[in-house]
């Protein structure tokens, strides 16, 4: 059962983003929400590792809502993000079978 | 798609109630159902609402509304009693103005209950989402 | 199983004396089992703390949630799991933990995610 | 010496106002003079008294007695209003009982401050502690 | 200055969006400046996104505390720094940051500890 | 100035512990509270890392009652840690010139 996986902490600042990466299964999903869009600015070690998981057959959102509140272009994302907004986030959670927040 | 919904953040330290929100705004737009929504750990703590100057609201990301939700889509939010007691919050009681409130949400939006609530919703719902801290 | 059944799989993942935390945490867990569901615990991250046994001139009731831990092997609980790479960068291993758990590699963290369809990180 | 303390952590969620009573009890043991206690960020929930079953308070760590210390010892525990009333908590009101509230402080446990009376006691004191969440 | 006055420090480690923290944070410097104290700032850590400049189409108005952060020039703040090395380790730049402030290498953060003292992270 | 530094979180959960350690000036002492004590559990990498640190001719003490309220023996501690009780934590604070809480 593919699972949607959620994020919302910098990368650095807990051990939940190593542990989440850790965790994900071929076709999982994940969504960086909150402070963990942080982590996929371009040229961040962060992302780099995110699109390891992305090549791995596993796709990897971003809430563009919580880009903007923190004044982020889109523009800075790295490749292999795809922005989503709050109904985008909804049609995923519907999409995977189950989500896990990581916190 | 019936949904329920766990908030665990603490509204000061954490975007967990504000994210929730939105997603749960999102979700009856597309006319699915929000069949609880369940106040835990620190998420208990929704139930004070706090002051922000204009140009903090203006600035931030706007506080959740939790009264209008209840009153144009009828959700059911059900803060956990054992928690809000552990944090030295009682039991709601009807009163809803209080010395030691700034302000206070408007009597009825939130509903005191236990876990057995939240297994329930857990059980009825197709997807669980949690707001973590 | 009835078609409403679940299966829950909590990931204890806080170390023990983070305020009322863990107890409401148990308390989760004890909920879903009187509810007669499919439960299973996992603990990883800092949440091995929570299993260290006292040593030296400790009992184990002096740990904090001892009596409660000791509880889940009698509650209707499917399984007590431990990363074991979770231990290892702690300096811990199986011999140091309060309750018998069964210790899993980080792979095995992946399958258990597909196999569960609530899942509660605490 | 003279000591300034502030408490940052909040006490559902943190050691930190805990830790902060063993230490100031020990420092008065030692005669130092503790000039401030300072509650700040999420410290101001200090306010609030948690219930604890008999079991949970014998088997976790103590609760501080806050009250217990202004009334032996006249200590100055000052919670900054501005960070209180963020938090959806009123300044201090000479009513202790509330609906909101299972226990209440008693009445002038706490001062209800400002961020002058901080930097005033960072100034004239000889160490300045941060507990932290 | 006066036989009272004492040499702030004031570490920066949070983001932003956490909740009213970082706005607390403000109103402490700004206390403190406003008592003729020596006052320095330095933002390390995850602290640094605090100053990253908005680009595209947002402006410096939109980012949350950006206002409150020019300000911190006309203050008589001694010094504001960033360390560099978490601005690397996050992706950043000098350039990226919203207002001006001098990098510092890891170990300047030792020497700047011992040459105040009040030190208070945020 | 002689720094004491305090650090109140297990090693892996925040950034403070790595950043604290790279903090510390020659002479300066760490005090491990709360949570932190866990880092000074003998076999742990944390602890070697700690050693380092003491080595460098600063001293690492441990507050005994947070060990005590973990269950945790203090011979489990690993070696170079000096246990104190809070009234030791008191002189320490009064011994350094200022402290600093990582948290």
């Amino acid at each position: 059962m593919p699972v949607l996986h959620l994020l919302n902490h910098t990368p650095r600042g807990s051990e939940s983003f190593a542990r989440c990466l850790e965790s994900m299964a071929e076709g999982d999903g994940l969504l960086l929400i909150e402070d963990a869009v942080y982590a996929a600015l371009s040229g961040t070690p962060s992302a780099g590792e995110l699109r390891a998981v992305a090549a791995a057959r596993n796709r990897c959102f971003v809430l563009k809502s919580d880009l903007e509140s923190r004044a982020l272009s889109v523009r800075r994302l790295a490749e292999g993000f795809e922005c989503v907004d709050f109904a985008g986030f909804v049609d995923l959670v519907a999409k995977y079978d189950a989500s896990i927040s990581w916190g | 798609m019936k949904l329920a919904i766990q908030i665990n953040g603490h509204p000061a330290s954490s975007m967990a109630a504000t994210t929730a929100y939105q997603f749960i705004k999102a979700a009856l737009r597309k006319d699915h159902q929000v069949i609880l929504v369940f106040f835990y750990y620190d998420g208990v703590f929704s139930r004070l609402v706090p002051a922000h100057t204009e140009a903090e609201t203006a600035a931030a990301v706007a506080p959740p509304d939790w009264a209008a939700l209840v009153s144009e889509h009828g959700l059911d939010l059900v803060i956990c009693s054992a928690a809000a007691e552990r944090r030295g919050l009682a039991a709601l009681s009807p009163a809803a103005a209080s010395d030691l409130m700034r302000t206070a949400t408007p009597v009825g939006t939130f509903r005191a209950g236990g876990l057995g609530q939240w297994v329930d919703a857990c059980l009825r719902c197709d997807r669980f989402i949690v707001f973590a801290s | 199983m009835s078609a409403s059944s679940r299966r829950f799989l909590f990931l204890v993942r806080h170390s023990p004396l983070a305020g009322a935390r863990f107890r409401e945490t148990l308390d989760m867990i004890f909920t879903v089992a009187a509810f007669d569901q499919w439960v299973t615990v996992l603990f990883l991250d800092d949440g091995v703390f929570q299993l260290v046994a006292p040593l030296g001139e400790h009992s184990a009731s002096d740990l904090l949630w001892g009596p409660m831990l000791k509880a889940m092997d009698f509650y209707d609980i499917h399984e007590i799991l431990v990363d074991e790479q979770s231990l290892r960068l702690r300096g811990l291993t199986a011999s140091d933990l309060v309750i018998g758990a069964a210790l899993v590699a980080p792979e095995h963290v992946r399958t258990l995610l597909g196999q569960h369809d609530r899942l509660v990180v605490c």
